[in-house]
Formats: C-alpha cells, structure tokens, sequence
C-alpha cells in the first residue's frame, strides 16, 4: 500500500464524515427558506451531534446486543462503502471501488440498522425497519440496473475507473449518463430517507420510516446512527455528482491540488444539496405503496440508458 | 493406514485417495448397518459409535475429495461389475471432487449435530432408525456425484431419493408427513423417470452408459437430452414450477435431515447439471437462455414465497428454492457467455455459481441447524410464536444471525463473495453485442438485484421475529439453549462462511487468476477496525447507560402480544407484490327456498392462493386421477362385463389381424 | 438317472392325493400341521430335483421320445423358479392356513382339498413347463386355471365363488381361442414339418419354412388365451379380483400361473421371430404391453386394497415384459427372464406381508392399518421394501431389468420409451400413494398384536434376502443360465 | 372337390343348422330348452364328422364323432338337466348388454368380420371353399358362445354359451387341419372337469354357504370325498 492510498483511506471517510452534517444542514436550510421559515443555523447539526454525544444512553430492558452493536457496524460498513466513492482525488490502488460492492456495503449497514429496529421490542421500531427494508429491496433493481447502464456506458465496474474514464472524455462524449444521472438522483432521493420517500423531519407514524426504525436509539449510539445516515448521504451525492460532472475531481495527490479539488467537491456538493432541498419542497410525500410507481422512473431510465448504449 | 509422503510420486497419491475413499465408503455402509444390528433391544452405545464411525466416514471421504483438488488427479474405481455393462464406477476428478467435499464437510457438521439432536425423539428403535437413515442417506449422496455412468449415478440418485423419502417421512406420527410424504414422492419419482429417459437416450445415441462418453449426437436428440435432463434435475433442484415437494419435505423431516436435504441434497442435481450441460455436452444457446429464465423465476418466486411464510423450516426451504435459482442463473450465464466466446465472463459465472453452491451449502445447513434446535427448544415451527431467543440461545442466535447475514449476500461473507461473480458477469456483459439478448440479460438482472435484497429484508425478518425482543410465547421464554454439538455443528459452518467469505479472493484466485472480483480480506479488515476504533471512541465520551421499558406510547407495560409481527413485517412487500399473493375468496350460500331469498347457511374462506399448488399441481393431480378413476371403474363390474372386454379385444384382433394380412 | 425328474414331477404330488385321500377326514386329516408336513416335503423335493438337475443332467432332456416332455435351459429355469415359490408358499402356509382355521374362515374338513389342489397345482404348473407339445402345454394351463380356481373357492365366503368363476371364465373363454391358434399353427406346420408337429423343438427347427403371415394368424390367436393366463390386459381383469379373494399362499402360488403365460408367448414368439414375423410381433406385443401398463398404472392411483394393488402390479409387469420380449434382443430377454425371477420373488413377498396384514387386521384395506409399524414391523418392512423393489428401486433386482430392458426399448425406438416411461410412472406414484397411506394411518386405540408365527416370517425373510443379493450380484450360475436360455431361443 | 357331390351340400345344410341352434342359444330363455338345444348342436357336430369320415375315411374322425356324440350329446346335457333340479327358477330371462334381437345382428356382423378377416390367408389355410366356410363358422360360433356368456345372467347358461363356443372350436378344428385324436381327447376331459367346476360354483352364487353345502349333497356332490 503506497502513500497515495493510504492517504485516501483516511482522507476520503474523512472527507464524507466532516461534509456529511453541513449537507444535512443546508438542505434543511433551503427548505425552511422556501417554506418561509428562518430555518436552524446551517451547522445546527454538529451541534445536534456534540449534544448526543454527550448524553446518556438509555436501552430497552427487552434488547440485546443488536442493538448495541448496530450502531458501530452501521458507521463503520457506511465508511468503508465511501472508499468506494472518490470524492476529493481518484487513488491509484485497485482494490475498492467495485460498484456492486458499494452498494452491497450499503445495505449491510442498513440490514443491522434494521435488526436494531426489532430488538427492543417497539412498534415503532418493528414497523419502520420492516419499511425501510421494502423501499430498499424496490429500490434495489434500480440501483443495480443503474450499476449496469453506468458499467455499460463506462466499460468498467470499478468507480473510480468510471470517474477517471469521465475525466478523460466529456459529459458529450456519454450522453446517456444524463439519464443514469437521474436514476441517481431518484436512487439518492429513496436512500437518503427523503421526501416523497420518507420524510426526516416527522415522527408521525403514517409517513416515518428511518426515524421510526431508529426510535430506540439514545445518546452518542444515535449520534453514529445520525451520522451513518449523513455519509451515505453525502456519498451517494459524491458518485452522482461525479458521474455527471467529475471536473475538478484532482487525478493526483498533491498538496495544492487535494485542497482545491475538496473545495470544488464541498461546492458542489452544497449545490446538490439546495437543489435536493428544493425537490423535496416541490414534490408532496407519495403513499407508501406507490412508491414502485415512483421507483418504475428510475428503472425505466436506467433501461434506456443501457439499451441506447446497446444500439449505439 | 500408512499415509505414504505427499512428495512421493502420484501413483502413491492415487493409491492414498483410493484407500480414504474406499475406507470412507465402507465407514459409512458400517454406520448404516450398526445401529440396525440389535434392533429389537436398541442400544443407545451402538448407535453414538455408528455417529462416530460415520464422522470417521464423512471424513476420510471429504479428506480424499481435497487431496484430489489439491493435487489435480483424475481417478477412476469400479466397486462392483453386476455385469460387465453395468458397473458402479467412479471417478473422482475435480469436479465430482468439489460436490464430494461439500457433501462430506457438510454431512461432517451434520453428524456432529445429530450425536445430541437424536436424542431428543422418544423412541428408540426410531432413534436407530435415523441414525442409521442418517448414513446411508450421505453414503448415497457422496456415491451419486463419485459415479462416473449413468446406471450408477441413477442407482445412487434412487437410494438417495429413497432414504431421504424415508427420512422425510420420519415423524408419521405428524399428520402433515403424509402430504410433504406424498408430494416428495410422486415429484421424484417424476424427476427419476425424466433422468431414466435422458440417460437411456444418451445410451441410444453413444452406445455407452458412461457419462463423459456423450459426445456425437444429433442436434435434435441433444435437445431432447437437455430438456429432460433439465425436467429430471430441475425437479430434485426445487426449479420452479416444479418445487412444491420442497418446503413441505423440509418442514416435515427432522432438521438434521432437513439441513443435509437442503444444504446438499439439492446440490447434486446441481452436480448433474453442471456435468452434462457444461462438461459432457457442448451446450445451445437456447439451452443458456432456458437455464437463465427459469433460474430467475425461481430464485425470484421463491424468496418472494420464502418472505410470507411463518414457518420457519418452510421458510428456509423457500430460500433453498431461491439460492437454487441463483445458481441456476449462474449456469445459464454461463452457457450464454460460453457461446459467445465471453471467456472471462463465463468463468465468472461458472466459478460463481459452483461457488455460491459450495457457500449456500455452508449456510443453509448452518441455518436448518440452528433453526432444528430453536424448533426443538421451542416445540413449535411458527415464528410467531418464537421472539426473544437470544438472550436464552445467545449461541445459537451468534450462529444464525451470521449465517442470515451470510444468505442476505451481505458482505464479506460468502453469499456475496458468490453472487457477485454473477453480477460482475451481468454487468460487464456489454461486450455480447446482442441487444435483444441483452435486454433479456438486464430483466434478468433486476430480477437477481430484486432477489438478493429480499433475502436481506427476509433475513431481517426471520432474525428480528425469532431472536430479538420479547417472547411471543410461553414456549419461547422456556427456551433453553442448546447442547454443545448443537451449536458447534453450525458454529463451524459459520465459521466458514465467515471465512469463505473474507478469503473469497484468495480462493478463487487459487483456482482461476484474473478475475475481476473485489478483494474481500481489506474490506473485512477495514470494517473491522473502524468498528473498533468507533467503539474506543465511544469509550472516550463515558456516556451512563441506563436500562428502561421500551417506549411504547405510554402504555405501561407492554406484552409480546403487542409486539410487531411476521406478519405485519412482511405486510408492505407482500402489498407490493400483490399478483403474486393472489387471495382467493370462497364463499358459499343455501336457501330453504328455491328463490333465494331465505338464507338457510353459508359459509365463506379467504386465503392465499397457493398459485403453482392449487393451479398447476392439484388439476393435473385431478387429471390424472379422473383417468384413475374411469380406468378402476371399468374394474368395479360383474363377470359380464369382463367377458364382453374380453369378447371386444377378441374381434379387435381378428379386425386388426384381418386388415394387416 | 433323468427319470427321477418324472417320477419326482409327475408321480409323487399323486401319491400324495392318495394318502391325503386314505387319510379320512377325521384325526390326521385334519390336522393342518401334518398335512403341511407332506406339502412342504413335496416343494422342497422338486425344488432338490429340479437344482439336482441344473447341476447334474446336460440339458436338454426328453422324455417319451421328446415328443411331449422335453426339459431344456428355460423349463428347467422356470420349474426353478416356480417350485422355489412353491416352497416358500408351503412354509407360510404352515402358520397361515392354521391362522385362516382358527379364524374359521377355512373349514378343518377341507384341508386335504386345500392341499391337495396345491400339490397338484404345483405338478400342472411344472408339467406345463416341462411339456414339449404345444396342445399338452395347452391342457396344463387350462389344468392350472381349474385347481388354482378351486383354491380360491376353499374359503367360506360367497366372494370367492365369483371369483374363482370370473378367473374360470376370462381365462378359458380366451384359452379357447389359443386352441383355435393351436389348429391354425398346426395347419401352418404342415407346410414346414411332413405331417405337421405341435412340438416346441420341431416347430423352432422348422420356423424358417413358415409363411410368416400365417405364423401370425396363428401367433395372435394363441396370444389371446395365454395373455389371459398372464394377465396381460385387457383379459387381466379376473387378476384382482382372484388375488384379493385368494388366501395369501394361493395368490403366491398363482403368481407361477403368470409365468406360465408369458412363458408360452415367450416361446412362440422365438419361434416366430426365427420364422420372419418379427416386426409385425413386435408391434403387437407393443400394443398389448403398453395398454397393460397404462391400465395397470392408472388402476394402481386409486387403489384400497392392499392385494388388488400387488395385483395390478403383476399386470403391469406383465406389460413390461411383453414389451422385452417384443423387443427380440438377447439383452432384452436376458433381463426380461431375470426380471421373472426377481419379480416371483418380490411379488411373493408382498403376499406374505400382506397374508399378514390380513390376520392382523382381518381386511385388506389401507385405512384398517393401524400401527402397522408397531404390531408387524417385519410384515410392514416386507411391504415397504417389497413395494419399493416393485417400483423398480435400485438394490433390488428389478431395477437392473428395468434398466436393461427399457435402454433397448429406448434404442429402438426414443418413442416408445418415451410411451412405457409415461405410463410407468402413475403405477410407481401409486405404489407410493398407496403404502405412504397405509402407513401413516392415526394410531387409534389399543390393538392386539397377532402372534406371527416363525413359519410365516421365515419366507418373508428368504424373499427379503435373495432380493436384496439379487439386486446386486447376477451369481454366476444364473448368469450362465440365462445366457444359454437366450442363445437356445435364437435371439 | 366336395363342392360337388352329395357330401358338400349335406354339410351346407349342416352348417345352416348349427347357425340357427347358435341363434337359438342366444335368444333362449327356458333353461331346459337351453340345454337341447345344446345336444341338437353338438348332434350335428358329429353329423359332420361322420360325413367328413364318409369322405376322407379317417379312422380319428369317426373316433371324434363318437366322443362328441357321447360326451357332448349325452353326459354334459345329462349333468346338466341333474343340475337343473336344484335351482330355484328354471328360465333366465334376463339379458346385459345386448338384446336378443341385437345379439343376432352382431353374429352376422361377427360372420362378416371374420370371413373378410380371413379371406386373405383362405387359399393358404384351407384346402376349398367349403372348408374355408367350416372355418368361418367355426370362428363365428365360438364368438356367438362368448356373447352368450356376456348377455346371458344366469351362470347356467354361461356355461351353455362356454359350450357352444367349444364346439365352434371343434368345428374350426375339423375343417382346417386333423389334429392328433389323443389331443382331441384331452380337451374333452379338460372341458368336462371346467364344467363340473363351474357348474358346482355356480350353485353358490344364488345362496347362502350352508344352503349350497346342502345343495351339493343333494347332487351327491361333497368336497369332503
């Protein structure tokens, strides 16, 4: 392992942890504007995250270490899955970024996020993880149709193949990839817990999915809990904007130009960020059974993409 | 036995392997006819030294098995000449090899956990009777996919389908035995009579009953081969539609059965199909696309069928019938590929379906185990009735939650270090150039993509319902924890799914090198020290822990009854995937009078429609058995009627005979 | 040294109607132990003699010239096979007959009837195979039909008379259109032989000077009784009915009256196949075996009756076997014989459990087996694996038979196989149905076991036992046998 | 060479006869006539034989006459018409399947069937004409004797029908070829002993055990001796 990727295996989860929070908090910053609202401080949630840290942790007399553990496998699949995704420069190793795999590191994060749903025994709990685990497993051709339109476009199933691929060429030379970028975004929208999909701000038990499913977390394990969530959000938002726009994405580690490129990133990023903040309050949140209605959209697109890529 | 130097020539090798194997062989018949020798005053020694004699068994085969893989040889035994065209012979090569390894290991693990599971049945005799089931049921297995013609390998898939039929209907006293009895044996016996007729074609086309002999035939006889080979193995495998013996065989056989029925009984008509379709013959792509669609149905239907069920074995079944169509895929993948001449592809799925089939193996019999000693810890099959089992089976509980994780593909364990091989091979595709083909591919995948993630969300399911929060029932917080073999049989198999897993890379990279697969081992590294770091980090903030009711709206104290169900879990995805749930609605009236108008009863049924059962199974069942029953009737007369049949095939004939001189 | 097979076939089962007769029916007369005594003594001679003569005399042998009794590989095969049955029959009577006394269902008055039909049974059956002449075979057929139906009749119930009246007429009306063969192919034999000839060996000599269309005519006439006689379809329906009424033992032994049949075919069709009407044979014999087995098959979905589905298993053996032999190839027959043997041998032991269901139970009906596995686990095991091996499971020898047989049928035509697999499988699936019911029967109430005595176990465990080595091992000496058999019949 | 002459229409005139006493079989529904009926038919039988002697001169078809003339005309219909005594009812007026006049109808179908059946093996088989006619008819009355089994209720007249079609055995058998006497001779004892036999049974169908145990005594038949 050379310097290169040591480097990125500590900047890169790095990178995502620190943004994830600020993302967080401009989008709810946008929506509050549209809604006409002054909103909470954009970095009212590294605040939220200093006061979980610092409180108690209260568990079920019913849970057992699931839920204990949960919270640290969550994070650290969650982290090990955003090595997959350059977002500040593209390393030179090989040995992550498998796509499938990405999105396989996702789910296991997810899949003990669930278990600790059940664990204690709530309601609540019992029913967000059994819906959370419906809209990921729709969801699921989806993003594995749009893994293949991206591999089809992009000859490679490895990501930071298809960014340095992107940067070579140009977003003309790969048409299709507008589509495949809105499957992403549909794929971002349903994974990040978002409106139409999920609404975060609610507890309400008609339309909560996440935070029922994280009810029964307390203290700093909710604050790993809130944090995962923050990564894999930010993450997912680093692979569509670089799909779709990798300029600025540095080639090489050096000094000046990781400084640059993470700036670029964080731009970006707040960009998508206002611009998901503004999908969220134009669109209402769609009845839970017709979100594979919603989720069609995206295959559809994903299987244009790969049958246009087929015809070319 | 002297084990001569491994360094000396291959001769002495061959002569080592032949030796374990006939040892292992003849450890096995031992065990099969020990715990029968005294059975009118059965003897609990006899039969605890026949388990460990088959242990012994199971291990000198598997033991020979690797040192055939390891060192490349190609063996060929003759046991017995009944006559000189019907031998049961063997050979022992590196395929034949790979499927005697996961039989044996698996069947290793099995034995250790039968030595407390028998235990737990009332009678003795029936005691014996299984241990000595037990035996000949993994000799007939291990023999099966050793044989090197058909007649043998036929000769072995009977007894094995035998035994197993009669390990099925082990507990006669249970009045679904008699279904799940009924069922197994009719379907197999289908499936046997389409292997006859494939087997008994190959001969008429080579002349030969020798397996790898089938090479010069006609086009069109090769299809006819295909499709009943396909038919014949497809029936044992649980291909969809013909799969319906399978939950009801699995639920009903004591698990240590159900975990060798389902972790390697249906591997070897995987063997089957991998030696004739891809070894002996040189496959069509139609055969490719057939494998392909079939495979996604089933792997599909049968995780979707796996996430309704509550009953636990039957659920593991369904999710049997789907890792089946996983590898299914593989194979059609496979056959595609090859024709075209994707070469890395095609190993990719090759590699990954023979893998996946070695990993399913692994979990799947870990899985039936643990859930054999949840059963009988909790004296019911019902999820509903189970919860809170972890905090009284925390070891059973470890194993089958890695075991869960392992079957949901989640990385890096071994699930996944299979399926995505056929990913990788799915979407690296785009090289093949047929878009029509293509197109079929990309629905194929969705559907794989759809499949995976419902066993995660199965698993999740199946792991919260049974182990996690409250008991729902009285039997469930009696539950003790199971004895030590019980959990050290699957503690080991999970161990190799870990381990598979982690090294999945590694491994493949020591058959085949270059193919284009993630490195598992920096993953399994990498998540583990963060998990560690996370935890030390946590450590720092020394937040208090404090324990309390779980919330519940304010309600007081809250009861299992209150507690979310299976049901209610699986509840959306059963909503999404309505047309497959088809409820079906029975209702009927009477009336005292014939204008209807004063109800005299009625009576009304809503339930789920058992699809394949009741519109494919049960009218061909009716079918047939409406020939039955002219055909007896025409039995049931007086001795004139027997004469005038008589009396018609009489002027029959002379019309016949007439007409033909 | 060769006439103590006369003397032992033909001379001793008289000797013994005429002590049996002397006896009186009072004391000894009645006495079933006894009179089983000379029974069993009777079948285990001829069976000595009938092994004295494989290993001693150079077969063939002739008798009065050769013109009516001739002994050659297959008679003499299957004499064997007919009075190791015999034997096994006379043991299990010796517990089952006293069983059926007890019960009352066979008068004490009768037993020196009931014996003496069987000892003669056994010299017709045996004659029948040892006859040279068609027209004596013929007799010896329509004898076996006549004793084996007063057999049936011994049991006081009206059920047997009709029966044994259905068996008398089905059998014999068709047997007289064999007769009606018989003068056809004696007509047809004079072309071939001066002054024509019924013999086997003149007839197989002088089959090449046939006309085959003739040969034909007269083939299917004789067909039509004989496949009476072996319970081909459509003239097996007196099979079922004869073997439920029948007493275990008797339905045993009628199972030699089967053979008998298809032996008859088996010869005329060596003797057509040698005179050029092979292919139109073929077809016939295609036509009768796959129609036997598919009413076989279907009757066997919707049986009770534990003896109607042993029944309607014999039938479609039969089938089956027609078929092999239509087949004419040397593999085919050589496993089509093998499959005569092992098939005696499993039929056999699926009667002798069943004879011991039926005193447990006092029925023959699925649903009356309670605890079947508890009360008679030797009968239920003789049930289970005889079934399994009538399935044609491996470890038993049907299974090689089947295999052989049905991979020539598959290399003459993929079809036809195709056709027997078809209709072969709802008789396995019935066989399965059927026993998987009996078996899972509710427990009930407390149920007194019947003592089964030694006698009625031991060929149970003899049948259990050959089975299984036969089903594994073609000893040497059959092999050799079977081998010859083919060679002399000319395929 | 016996169409002509005296000899071929006497047996023409025979066959005529034995055709109608077979039509006569089948619609009879008096038990007594029944069995006359039998003994004319196996009369003429040996009428026949005895002008096939008349023309041949073969020693064996004189014996057969008389077998036939003996066994045939006198013992059986004796048996018979002893057996007669101890049944309930006298007539069998009951038929299945098919009605008298039908029955009929289907003997000159089955007349046809087997005279196009083999018309084409005739010149090969049988020496002439008439001998292939004998044969027709042979053919044909043991087919009309299965029909009588099938219609006809009664186990009695089973057996006649059984009968009747023995004898289109024997007729068959005359015209086709000369079969060993001795042969001839096993068949009638063979079929002397299946009518003992059935006949006995047939007692037990239409009563109860001990009330055909008692019949037999009255017959002077027992097991027991």
């Amino acid at each position: 392992m050379n310097w290169n990727t040591a480097v990125y295996i500590v900047m890169n989860p790095l990178f995502a942890l620190v943004l994830s929070p600020l993302v967080l908090g401009l989008i709810k910053t946008v929506k509050a504007r549209i809604q006409g609202r002054p909103g909470p401080p954009v970095l009212q949630q590294y605040y939220q995250l200093r006061k979980l840290f610092h409180k108690e942790i209260v568990y079920s007399e019913d849970s057992s270490f699931i839920v204990r553990l949960g919270p640290y496998l969550g994070i650290a699949f969650m982290l090990t899955a955003s090595l997959f995704v350059p977002m500040v420069f593209i390393p030179q190793t090989g040995w992550f970024g498998n796509i499938i795999l990405f999105f396989y590191l996702m789910i296991t994060a997810k899949f003990f996020m669930v278990l600790g749903g059940l664990d204690a025994g709530s309601t609540f709990g019992g029913m967000g993880s059994s819906r959370e685990m419906t809209v990921s497993s729709i969801i699921e051709p989806v993003t594995i149709m749009s893994c293949a339109a991206l591999a089809f476009v992009l000859k490679t199933t490895s990501i930071p193949e298809m960014f340095r691929t992107l940067l070579a060429g140009s977003i003309f030379s790969y048409p299709t990839l507008i589509l495949v970028g809105i499957s992403l975004f549909i794929i971002l929208i349903v994974e990040s817990a978002r409106v139409p999909v999920d609404n975060p701000e609610t507890h309400l038990e008609l339309t909560m999915i996440h935070e029922a499913m994280i009810l029964e977390q307390s203290g700093p394990k909710l604050a790993l809990v809130e944090l995962a969530s923050g990564v894999r959000q930010t993450v997912l938002m680093a692979l569509l904007i670089n799909v779709t726009f990798p300029w600025g994405l540095a080639g090489l580690a050096g000094c000046a130009s990781l400084l640059l490129a993470a700036v670029t990133m964080a731009v970006k990023m707040l960009i998508l960020a206002a611009t998901v903040g503004l999908f969220e309050s134009l669109l209402a949140k769609i009845r839970f059974f017709r979100l594979p209605d919603f989720f069609m959209i995206a295959l559809f697109l994903s299987f244009i993409t790969i049958v246009f890529e087929l015809l070319r | 036995m002297d084990f001569p130097e491994f360094s000396s020539g291959i001769e002495d090798k061959e002569a080592v392997v032949q030796s374990l194997f006939w040892v292992g062989g003849a450890l096995c018949l031992v065990a099969t006819i020990l715990p029968l020798v005294l059975l009118f005053r059965p003897s609990r020694l006899l039969r605890q030294a026949a388990l460990w004699v088959l242990l012994a068994g199971t291990g000198a085969i598997s033991a020979a098995a690797i040192l055939v893989i390891s060192r490349s040889l190609d063996l060929h035994l003759t046991l017995l000449s009944i006559t000189p065209q019907l031998a049961l012979s063997f050979r022992l090569d590196k395929l034949s090899c790979f499927f005697v390894v996961i039989i044996g290991a698996v069947s290793f693990c099995a034995v250790i956990y039968s030595m407390t599971y028998i235990a737990h049945y009332k009678s003795e005799r029936s005691k014996q009777f299984l241990a000595s089931g037990l035996a000949f049921f993994i000799l007939a297995m291990l023999l099966v996919v050793a044989s090197s013609t058909t007649f043998g390998f036929l000769f072995f898939w009977e007894l094995m389908s035998l035994s197993s039929f009669f390990l099925v209907m082990f507990d006669l006293d249970k009045p679904e035995t008699q279904k799940a009895g009924i069922f197994y044996f009719s379907m197999t016996q289908m499936g046997t009579i389409f292997l006859l007729a494939s087997f008994l074609l190959l001969y008429r086309f080579t002349g030969s009953f020798d397996i790898s002999a089938a090479s010069n035939i006609p086009q069109w006889g090769k299809g006819l081969v295909f499709v009943s080979l396909f038919i014949g193995f497809g029936t044992k495998a649980g291909i969809i539609p013909f799969h319906k013996w399978l939950p009801y065989a699995h639920s009903a056989s004591p698990s240590n059965v159900s975990a060798l029925m389902s972790g390697v009984m249906l591997k070897v008509p995987i063997y089957g199909l991998v030696r004739f379709i891809i070894d002996v013959f040189r496959p069509d792509l139609w055969w490719g696309i057939v494998l392909l669609f079939f495979g996604s149905i089933t792997a599909l239907l049968g995780i979707i069928y796996a996430f309704k069920e509550h009953d636990l074995k039957k659920m593991l079944a369904y999710c049997s019938i789907e890792n089946l169509g996983v590898i299914v895929v593989g194979l059609g993948l496979y056959v595609i590929f090859d024709f075209y001449g994707l070469r890395v592809q095609a190993d990719l799925c090759i590699y990954g379906a023979l893998f996946h089939t070695l990993n399913h193996a692994l979990f799947k019999s870990s899985l039936f185990m643990t859930a054999g000693s949840v059963v009988q810890a909790t004296g019911t099959r019902d999820i509903e009735q189970m919860g809170g089992l972890i905090k009284r089976m925390p070891g059973t509980g470890a194993i089958f939650l890695v075991g869960a994780c392992a079957i949901a593909a989640l990385p890096p364990l071994n699930g996944f270090a299979s399926e995505i091989m056929i990913f990788q091979a799915y979407l690296t595709s785009f090289s093949l150039g047929r878009p029509i083909l293509e197109i079929l591919l990309m629905a194929g995948l969705a559907a794989l993509a759809l499949t995976s993630t419902l066993a995660a969300a199965c698993f999740a399911k199946a792991f919260g319902i049974i182990f996690l929060a409250r008991p729902r029932s009285g039997a469930a917080s009696a539950a003790k924890e199971a004895p030590f073999a019980q959990l050290l049989a699957p503690g080991i198999l999970a161990a190799l799914c870990v381990g598979f897993g982690v090294f999945s890379y590694q491994l493949i990279s020591n058959v085949k090198s270059g193919m284009p697969l993630p490195d598992m081992l920096p993953i399994g590294i990498i998540v583990l020290v963060l998990t560690g770091v996370t935890f030390l980090l946590l450590l720092l903030t020394r937040s208090p822990v404090r324990k309390t009711e779980t919330w519940g709206c304010g309600i007081p104290s809250q009861t299992g009854k209150m507690e979310y169900s299976g049901d209610g879990f699986s509840e959306p995805i059963v909503t999404v995937f309505k047309p497959v749930f088809r409820t079906r609605k029975l209702s009927t009236r009477e009336f005292y009078d014939k204008y209807n108008s004063i109800p005299k009863s009625s009576s009304g049924e809503i339930g789920t429609l058992k699809f394949f059962e009741e519109r494919l199974y049960v009218p061909i069942a009716r079918f047939f058995m409406k020939i039955a029953g002219a055909v007896s009737n025409l039995h049931n007369v007086d001795m004139d009627a027997l004469i005038l049949y008589s009396f018609i095939a009489v002027v029959l004939v002379i019309l016949g005979v007439g007409w033909w001189l | 040294m060769q006439t103590v097979l006369p003397v032992v076939y033909a001379a001793l089962p008289l000797v013994l109607i005429l002590i049996f007769w002397a006896l009186g029916r009072h004391g000894l007369g009645q006495d079933n132990r006894f009179l089983n005594l000379f029974v069993i003594l009777q079948t285990a001679l001829f069976l000595v003699a009938t092994t004295w003569a494989f290993a001693a005399f150079k077969l063939p042998l002739g008798f009065l010239h050769g013109d009516y009794f001739y002994i050659d590989s297959l008679s003499l095969y299957e004499i064997l096979v007919t009075s190791m049955v015999f034997l096994l029959a006379a043991v299990y009577s010796r517990g089952y007959v006293s069983s059926l006394v007890e019960a009352g269902e066979l008068d004490g008055s009768i037993l020196r009837l009931f014996y003496g039909f069987f000892c003669l049974l056994e010299m017709v059956t045996v004659l029948a195979f040892a006859s040279n002449n068609l027209a004596l075979l013929w007799i010896f057929a329509e004898l076996s039909t006549l004793f084996s139906s007063a057999l049936i009749v011994t049991l006081k119930a009206r059920e047997n008379i009709v029966a044994a009246l259905k068996y008398v007429f089905v059998a014999s009306t068709a047997m007289l259109f064999s007769f009606i063969g018989i003068i056809i192919l004696f007509a047809v034999s004079k072309t071939a032989i001066n002054g024509g000839s019924l013999n086997w060996t003149s007839l197989f000599d002088a089959a090449h000077n046939m006309d085959p269309r003739l040969f034909f005519l007269a083939f299917s006439f004789l067909f039509l009784g004989f496949a009476a006689k072996a319970g081909v379809a459509p003239f097996h329906t007196w099979v079922p009915t004869a073997y439920i009424r029948a007493p275990s033992a008797v339905a045993v032994v009628s199972g030699t009256v089967l053979n008998l049949g298809l032996y008859a075919v088996l010869r005329l069709y060596a003797i057509g196949y040698a005179a050029g009407a092979g292919i139109n044979l073929r077809l016939f014999l295609f036509i009768f075996g796959l129609f036997g087995i598919a009413v076989a098959g279907f009757s066997m979905l919707k049986r009770t009756n534990t003896k109607k589905i042993i029944a309607f298993s014999g039938v479609e053996s039969a089938g089956l076997l027609l078929i092999a032999f239509g087949l004419a190839s040397a593999t085919a027959l050589y496993w089509a014989l093998f499959y005569v043997l092992g098939y005696s041998l499993v039929k056999s032991l699926l009667f002798f459990s069943a004879g011991i269901f039926h005193r447990q139970y006092q029925s023959n009906k699925y649903f009356a087996a309670r605890q079947a596995l508890k009360l008679q686990p030797l009968a239920s095991w003789g049930l289970i694996l005889g079934s399994a091996a009538a399935a044609g499971t491996p470890l038993f020898p049907i299974f090689l038979a089947k295999w052989n047989i049905l991979a020539v049928l598959g290399e003459v035509s993929a079809g036809m196989l195709g056709a027997t697999l078809f209709f072969l499988l709802p008789a396995v699936i019935g066989l399965g149905y059927y026993f998987i019911r009996l078996f899972r029967q509710e427990p009930g109430g407390e149920i007194k076991a019947f003592r089964t005595p030694l006698s009625m176990k031991l060929p149970i465990i003899v049948c259990l036992t050959s089975i299984l080595l036969l089903g594994l091992w073609v000893p040497g000496g059959l092999d050799n046998t079977l081998g010859r058999i083919v060679a002399s019949l000319g395929f | 060479m016996m169409n002509t002459g005296i000899t071929g229409d006497l047996i023409e005139v025979l066959f005529v006869l034995i055709l109608g006493t077979a039509a006569f079989v089948i619609t009879q529904r008096a038990l007594r006539s029944l069995f006359t009926l039998y003994t004319i038919q196996s009369v003429i039988l040996a009428a026949i034989a005895v002008v096939l002697f008349a023309e041949h001169r073969t020693v064996s078809l004189l014996f057969i006459a008389l077998l036939t003339l003996v066994i045939k005309g006198f013992v059986i219909p004796a048996f018979l018409r002893r057996t007669l005594v101890v049944l309930p009812s006298k007539r069998d007026i009951e038929f299945s399947y098919l009605t008298p006049a039908s029955s009929i109808l289907l003997s000159a179908v089955l007349l046809f069937i087997v005279y196009t059946s083999f018309s084409n093996v005739a010149e090969v088989l049988f020496s002439d004409r008439l001998f292939f006619l004998g044969g027709v008819i042979g053919v044909s009355l043991a087919l009309m004797g299965m029909m009588v089994i099938f219609s006809r209720k009664k186990v009695v007249s089973k057996i006649v029908g059984y009968l009747t079609m023995e004898n289109g055995v024997l007729l068959f058998g005359l015209f086709i070829a000369e079969m060993p006497f001795i042969i001839e001779v096993l068949i009638v004892i063979d079929l002397f002993m299946l009518i003992v036999l059935s006949t006995i049974m047939a007692f037990g169908i239409d009563s109860s055990i001990e009330a055909f145990h008692k019949k037999l005594t009255q017959l002077g038949m027992r097991f027991e001796d």
